[in-house]
């Protein structure tokens, strides 16, 4: 059995009167893609919340590499090496694509405000540092020839990919991806999931949440089933593929597709 | 492209307008060779103040330009705002601007304090008719204005006790409280009929800071805490417009005593304002309301500046005037001006003799008027 | 101190009058920026035109004179009717004009949330500027209309014909514009707008329209204020908005901006705090006072005392 | 289509940008030289036939550059790296000007310490008001921050204004002018006689706020500040401590208020409450936005322009505050961005790309 890197146990969330997550029990092991599906207001996105400490989770525990993440600040649980995308695009519009990556690679930096207002050598150092790794990261993942684009006028899909490409910046282990697919034409889907596939071998550890079920069962080494805050399963994508609960979720109960 | 053209033409409209402006002044205007300056506000908050003075500025110039045909002078609008940053912005202009030959003004005495090192530097002669700081003729004060600066209003320290003493005549057993305006003259004078009352052994048993910089109307705690301490006798150090709202409250509140104030609250405004609120009202100043001069004039300065006469229309005409006679007699540079206030012998509108002292304030001032609001006007009780 | 305990009903009693007054200003704040976000900074010259409606109406129109006595009987009621029409009216109609000319080209535009706080700022200065030429900075007296004689005295707080008017009549106000918001169609437009532009847009609800309707609403809401700060106080000048717009602005603040139960709260609270700060510290602490309360409520509850919470994040 | 695009997009910044990439190092140095010498030369336009229409009727051209020319500027580059580069509205910046100049006036009168050696001082007061306003504060919001600052720019004339100590209402006179500087070119006096003196040290002052603002765009701080301005959340969820940044961002625009405030304080001599109101603050944010928010040389653009203009129409007496009021109305209808509106740093060069809809 390999390492844990993230560990959910117990993990509930109440909004109000609703119960959005309820008592979910769900690990992820160092280097592998897990994908976390369900339909509509399974609580999927609320499980991210929780663990970029969005939310505080109304009880339970986040244990990422062995420390608690709950009651952490948001800033500090990205240092921790979390990082995320989101579903819908937040990019930082009037930046170009490689200052959004450089911004997220100042997580580790230890320039100070003084070092970068006289120029120290090792804020100059860190700053060039900064640039190459971001355009590393952004030629990883294909759009290194958008970089001096403002991400407000790159087209969708290279902004999708520049989301990963920052979340990567911030020098994550684990990469939070929430429905990176959303809106890709199948040629795009199936570049999307080498590109993940890639970034799993380059030593990250994902976590993804997706609609798009030939994606998931193509690349996920594991898929975790929500439905209304509940998780009914967490198995290989050819076992839940055939869980009688799972497809009763997806294809049972109308009801269910109101709501997020 | 249309944006374009419209900001264009805004722009444009702006530049006319500036150079326009800039040409109909010089053209419209005639140039004088000689010019006495007010300063005081024309703008902002305090612009009622500046309006009313500058009025009684005109009307002495008008007079004086119909007499003298021949060397007329003109008049340069000065404005501070009534501010001590207003006045620093045009202070150093002013005073670099060697056709003016003095000043009537500064109106208040922050923005006097913020004028004098200009003034000072370029021996440019002041005639206050408003600035009433204690310190403005102090020597011994970081304030001192002399030896350019002269004022025909009595000081602050004059007239505190003169209002403390006037404030409780007659009364059996007086309770004062007093109130002030936050504003320099209010919080100045208030401190003076403080100390005055102190000394006549009636020290005020509660004193209050209405905001009066702005424009708060509202006066309830202040009445609350007044009929609270059982007082017989308001004292407000203050301007007229707010005076009146405060003697309405306080009088709608059922406060039956002596409601007094100093030289700021001395204008018709203040009956206006406040109506049957006024009535009783104890008011002290050291001169006489412009309208006292006699009917005629007073509608003549209506005709020729367009106003009645306001706050201090008697003091601004008698410092132009001043300032005109000494021109009169030959005195064309600022030194020769100077020399001419200090040493010479004037009379004011009312016949009363002006002479400044070596500080510049009148010679044997301190003589302060009493008057009593009776019917609806201000009559004089004579001096106190 | 002293005066807190044994003025405390009379206290009270002012501070709710003024409270009431501000609870009406602040409307025209907050239920501007329940539409557009957005401060609007031309509120309290609104409120100022207001006051001068107020006066104009009963001096030049119905010729009543400053200080020529109180009015009775049929005179009075009729006046009174006139001048608070004639005030929310005149208020009302500069609120519109305000957003046409400060707001709407640029919210066309969308543009960044600054430039119309500025061309609002710009509106206020005109509208102050241009009345204040007009009359030539002077405070301007208005005509007594009812008698501020006491009515009678309850606890020891001495209650005057006019503050009752203000402390029945503007709650009434509040709660008919409460329940216009709540029960009819155009209330339901603004709210939808409220809550979501876009979603609004999408249902058929006419932008332009609510939002001018939302400005009418607030400014008629200021101009009653103004009537009843004229009832009260009888005089104005061109400036008279500024503090009174600055404290009814806190007042929103503090109910939670954007929300009209918030501006009732606020209102209110913020009127009985400044007599009771002025009281017991002196009235020129009392507008620290509130700024230091203001400051303590919104570290506690960040949206105000009814805000929603526009802070939370949306991710 | 592509001439009205390429017209409606014509704008003078562009223009200046395209111009201003293709020249080398030399040519930008010499430039910028060029430039500041001009600035310099400044006060000496109103002696000159083909310059004397910048003359200013009553008040002094070259007092006018200093206040509120120049002290406009620098606050309004000060509020610039609060509001433009962080995006928080802050309606009390005259606060931090309050403190610089209360700490001139009252180190300067009560202590030895001249202009100099007070400088630091009124900077560093400023700027701890700044944390210590910005800890509990700056974790709210858009417009619940601008009442907050709000208020604390009224706090702080209020109790300037009931502190007798202090002069109260009345103020404090006789601020002590700075002492001579001693330069190879000669001696620099200051003293009212010498308004260029007074010019060209706050001219060194903007310069260097100038320096600290583009050194500090194009680092990690200018980069946090542009996250926390744009996406404030998705900057907190990207690793970035942004209430530190806010709280950086607001002490260094703090600390350029209570610079402007040492020097006016040092140049007036006499400061009182009421140079410190709502207005001022009011004013500033005016200048920030009307010249083009985010944008150094539209904030100075916007500075130089706002303090300028009610000085240059003082002939119009009672109706220039009234042309102001117009005209920041028309400014902003018609440009919301400002005049010289932020840069967008997008190459020019790059290929043409159909843009991001989706």
């Amino acid at each position: 059995m390999s390492e844990r890197i993230l560990e959910l146990t117990g993990l509930t969330k109440k909004f109000g009167g609703v119960t959005a997550l309820n008592e979910v029990n769900l690990h992820v092991n160092k280097q592998e893609i897990l994908a976390l599906i369900g339909p509509n207001g399974a609580g999927k996105t609320t499980v991210f919340n929780m663990i970029t400490g969005v939310y505080q989770p109304t009880s339970g525990e986040i244990t990422f590499k062995g420390k608690s993440l709950v009651g952490k600040k948001r800033f500090t649980i990205t240092q921790s090496g979390v990082a995320r995308t989101f579903q819908n695009i937040r990019l930082w519009g009037d930046m170009t694509a490689l200052e959004n990556v450089i911004t997220a690679t100042d997580v580790h930096s230890k320039a100070g405000l003084v070092g970068a207002l006289f120029g120290s050598i090792r804020s100059r150092k860190t700053e060039k540092a900064a640039r190459a790794k971001a355009h590393e990261i952004l030629e990883f993942i294909g759009i290194a020839e958008y970089e001096d684009r403002l991400a407000k006028n790159l087209p969708y899909g290279v902004q999708r990919r520049l989301e990963i490409a920052r979340a990567m910046g911030t020098g994550a282990d684990l990469l939070l991806l929430d429905e990176p697919a959303a809106g890709f034409n199948p040629a795009e889907k199936v570049e999307l999931a080498n590109t993940i596939k890639r970034i799993r071998d380059a030593g990250y550890t994902v976590l993804l949440i997706e609609h798009d079920m030939s994606l998931i069962m193509g690349i996920s080494d594991r898929v975790v089933v929500l439905d209304f805050g509940v998780k009914i399963a967490d198995d290989l994508p050819s076992v839940v593929q055939n869980d009688p609960k799972v497809i009763e979720a997806y294809l049972g109960a109308p009801a269910d597709e109101s709501g997020n | 492209m249309k944006k374009n053209m419209k900001l264009g033409v805004a722009l444009v409209t702006a530049a006319t307008l500036i150079s326009g402006g800039a040409v109909a002044t010089s053209a419209s205007a005639t140039t004088y060779k000689y010019y006495i300056a007010y300063q005081g506000p024309l703008t902002g908050d305090n612009k009622q103040t500046g309006l009313d003075e500058i009025a009684g500025v005109k009307y002495a110039l008008a007079l004086y330009n119909k007499a003298n045909p021949k060397a007329q002078v003109g008049l340069k609008q000065v404005d501070d705002q009534g501010s001590g940053p207003g006045a620093s912005v045009v202070a150093p202009g002013t005073a670099k601007d060697k056709s003016i030959l003095a000043i009537v003004g500064p109106a208040f005495s922050g923005a006097s304090v913020a004028s004098f090192p200009y003034y000072k530097a370029a021996g440019l002669p002041l005639i206050s008719p408003s600035a009433t700081r204690v310190t403005l003729t102090d020597p011994s004060s970081t304030d001192f204005g002399g030896p350019v600066f002269h004022r025909l209003p009595s000081k602050d320290d004059k007239q505190g006790p003169a209002l403390a003493k006037y404030a409780i005549q007659g009364v059996k057993s007086p309770v004062v409280y007093t109130v002030n305006d936050q504003s320099s003259y209010g919080t100045g004078l208030d401190g003076y009929v403080q100390s005055a009352l102190k000394a006549l052994g009636h020290a005020a048993v509660g004193t209050d800071s209405v905001d009066g910089t702005n424009t708060t109307l509202d006066f309830s705690a202040t009445i609350s805490k007044i009929k609270d301490s059982k007082t017989n006798v308001v004292i407000y150090s203050g301007y007229y417009a707010q005076a009146a709202g405060f003697v309405k409250q306080l009088r709608n509140a059922g406060f039956t005593g002596i409601f007094a104030s100093g030289d700021g609250t001395y204008d018709p405004g203040f009956i206006d304002g406040a109506g049957d609120a006024a009535e009783g009202a104890r008011l002290t100043a050291s001169s006489a309301v412009f309208q006292d001069a006699g009917k005629a004039i007073a509608a003549d300065f209506k005709k020729v500046t367009g106003n009645a006469p306001g706050t201090y229309a008697t003091e601004d005409f008698d410092a132009a005037n001043i300032i005109l006679s000494c021109i009169k007699k030959g005195n064309t540079t600022r030194a020769k001006i100077q020399k001419c206030i200090n040493t010479g012998t004037f009379t004011g509108l009312m016949g009363n003799t002006i002479k400044f002292d070596k500080n510049g304030d009148t010679a044997g001032a301190g003589f302060i008027n009493a008057f009593l609001v009776t019917g609806g006007t201000i009559i004089s009780k004579g001096q106190i | 101190m002293h005066t807190l305990i044994s003025q405390f009903w009379q206290l009270t009693f002012s501070g709710a009058v003024q409270g009431f007054i501000y609870i009406l200003i602040s409307l025209g704040y907050t239920m501007v920026y329940g539409v557009l976000r957005m401060i609007n900074f031309a509120n309290s010259e609104i409120f100022m035109v207001g006051t001068f409606a107020t006066i104009v109406v009963s001096r030049d129109i119905l010729g009543h004179q400053p200080n020529s006595g109180d009015l009775h009987g049929f005179t009075l009621i009729y006046s009174m009717l006139f001048c608070l029409i004639a005030s929310m009216l005149a208020s009302g109609v500069t609120a519109v004009i305000v957003e046409l000319v400060a707001y709407r080209r640029l919210r066309s535009r969308g543009t960044n949330r600054l430039a119309p706080l500025i061309s609002a700022i710009g509106m206020s200065i005109v509208l102050s500027e241009s009345v204040s030429l007009l009359t030539a900075g002077r405070a301007t007296i208005a005509p007594e209309m009812l008698h501020k004689s006491s009515l009678f005295t309850i606890l020891g707080a001495n209650i005057r014909v006019d503050q009752l008017l203000v402390f029945i009549v503007a709650p009434i106000m509040f709660f008919g514009l409460q329940r216009f918001v709540n029960h009819t169609r155009l209330g339901k437009g603004i709210r939808a707008v409220s809550m979501n532009e876009e979603t609004a847009k999408l249902m058929g609800v006419n932008l332009n329209r609510v939002i001018s309707i939302t400005f009418l609403i607030g400014g008629l809401m200021t101009g009653a204020a103004a009537f009843f700060f004229e009832t009260v106080y009888e005089a104005t000048k061109f400036n008279i908005g500024f503090n009174i717009g600055i404290a009814a602005f806190t007042a929103a603040v503090l109910g939670g901006i954007g929300n009209i139960r918030g501006a009732f709260v606020g209102g209110l609270t913020l009127g009985l705090l400044e007599t009771y700060a002025s009281a017991v510290l002196g009235s020129q602490w009392k507008a620290i006072t509130v700024f230091i309360v203001l400051v303590l409520v919104l570290l506690v509850r960040p949206n105000g005392l009814f805000g929603e919470a526009i802070q939370q994040s949306r991710v | 289509m592509r001439t009205t695009n390429s017209l409606r997009n014509f704008n003078v910044r562009d223009k200046g940008a395209a111009i201003w990439s293709g020249w080398n190092r030399l040519q930008r140095t010499s430039f910028g030289i060029a430039m500041i010498l001009l600035a310099g030369a400044l006060p000496f336009a109103g002696n000159y036939s083909f310059s004397n229409f910048l003359n200013t009727p009553i008040s002094n051209f070259a007092d006018v550059l200093i206040y509120p020319v120049g002290m406009f500027v620098l606050m309004s580059l000060g509020l610039n790296i609060v509001v433009g580069k962080s995006g928080m509205l802050d309606l009390g910046y005259v606060a931090f000007f309050a403190i610089g100049a209360y700490t001139m006036a009252i180190c300067g009168k009560w202590t030895h310490l001249n202009t100099w050696e007070i400088l630091p001082l009124g900077i560093a007061f400023a700027m701890i008001a700044g944390v210590l306003l910005g800890i509990p504060t700056l974790r709210l919001r858009g417009d619940y921050l601008a009442i907050v600052t709000m208020g604390f720019g009224e706090i702080v004339r209020i109790t300037a204004l009931n502190t007798q100590k202090i002069g109260g209402p009345n103020g404090m006179a006789n601020v002590p002018n700075p002492p001579s500087i001693h330069t190879p070119l000669g001696v620099l006096d200051f003293n009212i006689m010498t308004p260029n003196s007074f010019y060209w040290f706050v001219l060194v002052l903007i310069l260097l706020t100038i320096w600290m603002i583009r050194r500090l765009s194009v680092r990690r701080p200018g980069r946090a500040w542009e996250a926390i301005r744009q996406d404030e959340d998705a900057a907190e969820l990207m690793g970035v401590p942004t209430l530190k940044y806010k709280i950086w961002s607001f002490t260094l625009g703090a600390g350029v208020g209570g610079a402007a405030g040492v020097v006016y304080a040092s140049k007036t001599l006499y400061i009182s409450p009421d140079a410190f109101t709502f207005n001022i603050s009011v004013l500033i944010l005016s200048c920030v936005v009307f010249g083009g928010i985010g944008n150094i040389w539209g904030v100075v653009l916007g500075g130089v322009f706002l303090a300028y203009l009610p000085e240059r129409i003082r002939f119009i007496s009672n109706a220039r505050q009234l042309v102001f009021g117009l005209t920041l109305v028309i400014i902003m209808n018609f440009r919301p961005d400002g005049i010289l509106p932020r840069k967008k740093r997008e190459k020019l060069s790059s290929p043409a790309i159909e843009t991001g809809a989706k």
